[in-house]
């Protein structure tokens, strides 16, 4: 009753304001494309997948047999925490030289905004080949998850230092200006002040990031390989989730495990997007 | 009365890249005295305000002729610039709480000054939310965001931050123009108590609080100082026409 | 669970598929509710082909004739409108999605999503491939260098011996004449194996049969493609390289020693709904090379 | 004890800022050699084939060396395009949902669900493609068979989306909310609001999205490959196949020897360039809004 | 002399979630008159003010009780919400011009209820930024972004800003808190010239400037109206010990 009532209200405001309406209008069908899109998408990966989910895809060994995809799990946690762990810092440290430290107009600034956008722009297969001729042929590292995550690192490290230098930029210069009137130095001031300020956004970007790095297929193929096994040391090859169902799905073989392990992926996203959720509402609480 | 000169300005010429804000500035800032500034908006009040403790460095294309000492030192010599932050406070026009607690807030001045034990942070914490007179609104809840309170409450937070490493020079960019009547008056009252510690520089758009609380006040007009005298002399017998036709200007 | 139904599977669809035309010619006139009912002759035909280069398109372009002598070259002549995709599953997916389409794979992939057809009257099954009378395969090789290890050697004598062998025809690949029983050389390690995806899932299976022989071998496989394979057993990155291809002069040059271990049937498939079963060769080539573009037009 | 501290820091300050510029340094460091790799591998086969031949031959038939790659430059211009004309819309209006519209008690299930959409593997995509944008295209229009032009836009435009739609969300959101209050105090309605006071000041955040998105789109290979079609000749409409650059690489790359695999690093190096050409681009542009 | 009631408030309760930020307010505010909220900070001006044009619809949580109607008609009834946001100005607390041109600051607001024509806009932009006492600073720059403004600039274009749309009430939430004196006497002198033509309502920390100007003063304390009434009475002889108190307090 209540409802109806200031529906009728809204709808009477949109009349004297048609452009308004049709702008929500808009707005409403894009949101309802995308999530349809989306409800499509998870849809199709569940009915094909959930019926082919069974104990031996999680046995601790490769097999023909099983097609156990435990391993693969196992190698993409390694390789999204490696290249995180190279990426984030360094990512992180060139925003805040950009933001927070280069003088406006700087030459260097603008190259480095340049490279950046750059190596956002460059397709994944050939980050793939350079990582087999550069670390895996030239430094002679073979096939190895290093290799795999140190490729992953250079192709996600301009995400990160976009949404960071965007969540830097957003912190307003009254933080930055009360910090300084207290006497602290520009390390504190950044590392106390601005940085908290711009976790949220921050973690946006490593979200996207390690979404990439899970997604990634053609990029591992070349660097990391595609051994379904348990890696003994950041040394071995080993096949992370995307790359693993890449290969069950190349000959037409496995197909139903590789649905089987698509939902699996699914539901890794989803938890790796709900941990970093968590832990950013739990930093902006908690300061 | 003690008259020594805690800050000493001699022609200052200050340029924001092309516009110059400052012109020709010649000031003695007396210790333990409030020296008020007053004039139009836009006149560089706040201009010359920040720097006094050089947070126009931080402006991109600012640029400054002229010196500045504080206690002899020129503070754009080899001084360290987080140290006379450090002993000249500052609080600002808009209120800008840090996005944290309130506890943080005040605490964040003394950890960066190398304070950290709990017992000693505590007390500056109250002994300064106390000074500001916000200390009866806050005490139970110290752990909340500061971003939570009223503008009139986070302009006196902000005061009290500043209180909490005890400067030696206090910086108030219109410090009460977002508090009511009764905040306004303790913190009237507490500069005047702050005044036998610290040296006190004010801009205000309230003549009254000039007229009420400063000793020395210093009256701009589009960059330049008109006229810089004792107060009760400013405030009645002016000896610039146009400091005259500006102060009785609002009242006439 | 794949490799064992896989031979039930496809021989069971050949089955099926000779059934569904029986069933279409008796009932042609009142097919309506028939899924096949559907099936309009005149329309364009769908072609899928191989990339360029690949072992799997270049077997079938030559058996299939469906090349031309330029200038003393060999010209590839697959039309232009063929859609190009270099994986087996993508293949069949697009042939499984499209009635009115055609394309080619593996022996060992076929499965009932799609149909296999008759090609002058034979079938494309292991044992006319091995007697002769399906003509369109090619071999699968393994590649080394001159100094391989001792556990490589073993291992591949195993691949080469009775046991190996069996191993091949059980998934559906063609083995090869006479092999001898295995005996191990004792030698003990790891080795790695690399290449072809083609020949990748026969030798896992060999992998796992060899861990009951030998089990002092470790074998890993890095599945990636035939010049990959070829490119790190030169480069020392594994050990023994795979091809589904002969090998090129290039990487002969570089000090490569192929040996076959199988041949693989190439299978021309189309959809199921399609009520064509059987095939010339000359029509198959009519179709690749474009001159037929309907279904009409090319039977 | 006082001077002591001051030093300490001092030098810290110094450390840690040389620590961010070498940082700063690690992507010009990254594209140097990325760029060194291509080129050192590309240019010869470029020299080889004949630089005219290659860029605007219309022809690829790597069996009897004839290296042209116009027809693929052509095709990753036309998804590409194709992708953002999908995208973009789509993506920013629905950005505007969930940062003005979206209730706060669905909000947190949408945001994870864009976040998912972004998670998901290529591959995955590349085979939802096959299974229902193909045949979907196929029975909507009468022509081609589905393996087109605007499938592969059409795929791609959903792949760009939880990119644009995450950065532009943030931008939104970091727009001072005073700007919207001060609109709506002018008696201007909640879209009015956000389309002509707060979306424009977003503006930068939204390009920056946008960059990155077409970045995806142009860089997408295993999707792509899956449902375009491929043909190696000139694109001939929307509901024809095409082959992009990437496609072209990832197809051949595993069967290519000798100077064919060269041709085919030298079409990463074209790619490379292209990269490099629309990113000048947007920084001329960004440079002009700048000065305006 | 007009009497007439332009807004009439009754039993209005305000919760903010669970905090009750307004209690039992009963107020009717003349037409073409000042009506001025004066009290301590957080005691609810700002929160009453925004219940007037409705800017509380966009906290979440808020909820009210009781009536507000303006000419007879419930604002919180049938009213199409953005004409009432037009029909009732506002001008906010912090200065907050939007990122765009000077010009397009001020046509925005026409632009937003039909007015398109150049000559029109330029007029009514010449006119707002006139009776805003800011024309002459910024005739010269229109084109020029409103953020390089100083903060007092600020708050005059967003006042201006608030004329262009031409409103029946202005709400005023501290609106020459940031202003130097000649600036806000001249805001003040606009206030009463406006109020020939416009209702006003205005939420002042400084006594002076309500008595100056205001016809009606209503004195608040934790969320209740302590006293409401004739400015010179209120000020010349309160009726309740804390309205007392609190005028006095400052200058006791
Ligand atoms: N960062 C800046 N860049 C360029 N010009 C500036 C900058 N800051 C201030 N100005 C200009 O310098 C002049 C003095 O500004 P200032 O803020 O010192 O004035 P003020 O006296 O404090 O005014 P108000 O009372 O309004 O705060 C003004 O004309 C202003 O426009
Ligand atoms: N959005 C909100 N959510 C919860 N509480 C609020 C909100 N806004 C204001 N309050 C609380 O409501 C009370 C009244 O606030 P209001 O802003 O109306 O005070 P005020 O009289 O305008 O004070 P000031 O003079 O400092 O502006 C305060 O205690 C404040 O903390
Ligand atoms: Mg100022
Ligand atoms: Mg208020
Ligand atoms: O297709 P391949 O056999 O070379 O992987």
């Amino acid at each position: 009753m209540h409802n109806k009532e200031y529906l009728g209200q809204k709808l009477k405001e949109y009349k004297r304001a048609p452009g308004s309406f049709l702008l929500m209008l808009l707005v409403m069908l894009c949101t309802a494309v995308t999530f349809a899109v989306l409800f499509f998408l998870v849809a199709y990966i569940l009915i094909n997948g959930v019926p082919n989910l069974n104990p031996g895809l999680f046995a601790w060994t490769y097999t023909s047999e099983n097609a156990s995809m435990m391993p693969s799990i196992i190698n993409t946690l390694i390789i999204t925490f490696l290249s995180l762990l190279i990426a984030v810092p360094l990512g992180i440290f060139s925003a805040i030289y950009l933001v927070e430290y280069a003088k406006r107009g700087n030459k260097f600034v603008e190259i480095i905004r340049l490279t950046t956008e750059t190596l956002s722009g460059i397709p994944s297969i050939v980050y793939g080949l350079f990582g087999a001729l550069f670390f895996v042929t030239t430094l002679k590292w073979g096939y190895s998850l290093l290799a795999g995550a140190l490729t992953l690192s250079i192709m996600i490290l301009p995400l990160i230092m976009r949404t960071t230098e965007e969540a830097l930029k957003s912190v307003p210069d009254s933080f930055r200006e009360g910090s300084f009137g207290l006497g602290a130095g520009k390390l504190r001031t950044v590392f106390k002040i601005v940085l908290p300020s711009a976790v949220p956004g921050i973690l946006a970007g490593v979200i996207l990031a390690v979404g990439r790095i899970v997604g990634e297929t053609a990029a591992l193929i070349y660097t990391a390989g595609a051994v379904a096994e348990v890696p003994s040391s950041v040394m071995s090859s080993g096949s992370t989730l995307a790359v693993h169902m890449y290969n069950l799905s190349r000959e037409g073989l496995y197909m139903d495990q590789a649905y089987a392990v698509s939902v699996i992926l699914l539901l890794l996203v989803l938890v790796i997007n709900w941990i970093s959720g968590t832990l950013a509402k739990k930093l902006t609480k908690g300061v | 009365m003690n008259n020594t000169e805690k800050i000493s300005i001699s022609s200052l010429d200050l340029y924001y890249t092309d516009f110059k804000a400052l012109k020709n500035i010649n000031l003695k800032i007396p210790e333990n005295k409030i020296t008020a500034f007053i004039g139009p908006s836009g006149c560089g009040k706040s201009t010359l305000l920040k720097s006094l403790n050089r947070m126009n460095d931080l402006v991109e294309g600012c640029r400054i002729d002229g010196s500045i000492l504080l206690d002899g030192e020129d503070i754009y010599g080899k001084m360290d610039v987080n140290l006379l932050r450090k002993r000249v406070g500052m609080v600002f026009q808009k209120p800008n709480p840090f996005p944290m607690s309130i506890y943080d807030n005040i605490a964040f001045g003394p950890r960066t000054h190398g304070v950290h034990s709990k017992a000693k942070l505590d007390d500056i914490v109250e002994r300064s939310l106390r000074n500001a007179a916000i200390w009866d609104e806050t005490k139970d809840r110290l752990k909340q965001n500061a971003l939570g309170m009223s503008g009139g409450q986070q302009q006196r937070l902000c005061i009290a931050r500043a209180l909490a490493v005890q400067p030696e020079v206090l910086l108030m960019d219109e410090p009460t123009s977002a508090l009511d009547p009764i905040s306004t008056s303790k913190i009237e009252d507490l500069a005047v108590e702050l005044k036998k510690d610290y040296t006190i520089v004010m801009v205000t758009h309230n003549m009254q609080q000039a007229a009420r609380i400063s000793d020395k006040t210093a009256f701009f007009l589009l960059g330049e100082i008109v006229e810089y005298g004792e107060t009760e002399q400013i405030f009645s017998m002016p000896q610039d026409k146009r400091t005259e036709d500006y102060i009785t200007g609002r009242f006439g | 669970a794949c490799g064992a139904n896989e031979d039930a599977g496809s021989t069971k669809d050949t089955n099926q598929g000779t059934e569904s035309t029986a069933d279409k010619a008796d009932t042609d006139s009142s097919s309506k509710d028939d899924k096949s009912g559907d099936w309009d002759s005149s329309n364009d035909i769908t072609v899928v082909s191989r990339e360029d280069g690949s072992g799997t398109r270049g077997a079938f372009v030559e058996l299939f004739g469906i090349e031309e002598e330029v200038d003393g070259e060999k010209m590839d002549m697959t039309t232009e409108e063929a859609n190009i995709t270099n994986s087996t599953s993508v293949m069949m997916s697009s042939v499984a999605q499209n009635e009115y389409s055609i394309g080619y794979i593996s022996l060992g992939s076929l499965n009932d999503t799609v149909k296999a057809l008759k090609i002058d009257g034979t079938e494309a099954t292991a044992e006319n491939i091995k007697a002769g009378t399906y003509k369109i395969s090619r071999p699968f090789n393994i590649a080394v260098k001159e100094d391989a290890s001792e556990a490589a050697q073993d291992f591949i004598n195993y691949i080469l011996s009775k046991e190996g062998q069996a191993v091949v025809a059980d998934n559906n690949y063609i083995p090869l004449d006479n092999p001898e029983a295995y005996t191990s050389n004792g030698a003990s390690g790891k080795v790695v194996v690399a290449g072809s995806s083609s020949v990748s899932p026969v030798m896992e299976k060999l992998k796992e049969a060899y861990a009951d022989a030998n089990s002092k071998v470790e074998i890993e496989i890095q599945t990636s493609d035939s010049t990959t394979g070829m490119q790190n057993a030169i480069d020392g990155v594994c050990d023994i390289g795979m091809a589904s291809r002969e090998l090129k002069d290039s990487e002969l040059d570089a000090g490569l020693t192929p040996t076959v271990i199988a041949l693989d049937g190439i299978a021309v498939i189309v959809n199921n709904d399609n009520p064509t079963d059987e095939m010339t060769s000359e029509q198959v080539r009519s179709i690749f090379t474009g001159d037929a573009l309907a279904w009409d037009e090319a039977l | 004890m006082k001077n002591y501290f001051t030093k300490q820091n001092k030098h810290k300050e110094q450390a840690m800022q040389a620590v961010f510029f070498i940082a700063a340094c690690a992507s010009i460091f990254a594209v140097v050699l990325i760029c060194l790799f291509l080129f050192v591998n590309g240019i010869p086969a470029m020299k080889e084939i004949g630089l005219f031949d290659f860029l605007l031959g219309e022809r690829w038939k790597p069996g009897n060396n004839i290296f042209g790659i116009f027809p693929m430059i052509m095709g990753s211009i036309y998804v590409t395009a194709g992708a953002i004309v999908i995208g973009v819309p789509v993506g920013i209006l629905t950005s505007v949902f969930m940062a003005e519209y979206c209730p706060k008690k669905i909000y947190p299930f949408l945001k994870s669900a864009t976040e998912l959409l972004a998670g998901i593997p290529s591959v995955v995509y590349g085979f939802f493609g096959l299974v229902v944008l193909v045949p979907l295209i196929r029975s909507l229009f009468r022509e081609g068979n589905g393996n087109s032009m605007l499938t592969a836009s059409i795929l791609l435009g959903i792949m760009i989306l939880p990119t644009i739609i995450g950065v532009s969300e943030s931008a939104l959101r970091s727009v001072p909310r005073t700007y919207y209050e001060g609109a709506l105090a002018l008696g201007a309605t909640h879209e009015r609001s956000i389309f002509a006071i707060v979306l424009p000041a977003a503006k930068s955040g939204v390009i920056a999205g946008v960059v990155l998105g077409i970045g995806r789109a142009i860089g997408e290979t295993m999707a792509v490959v899956m449902i375009a079609g491929n043909q190696p000749r000139m694109p001939r409409g929307i509901l024809r196949g095409v082959r992009t650059m990437t496609a072209n690489i990832v197809l051949e790359m595993g069967y290519a020897a000798d100077l064919h695999r060269e041709a085919l690093i030298a079409t990463g190096v074209v790619l490379f360039v292209f990269i490099l050409l629309i990113n000048f681009c947007v920084a001329l542009l960004n440079r002009r809004n700048r000065h305006a």
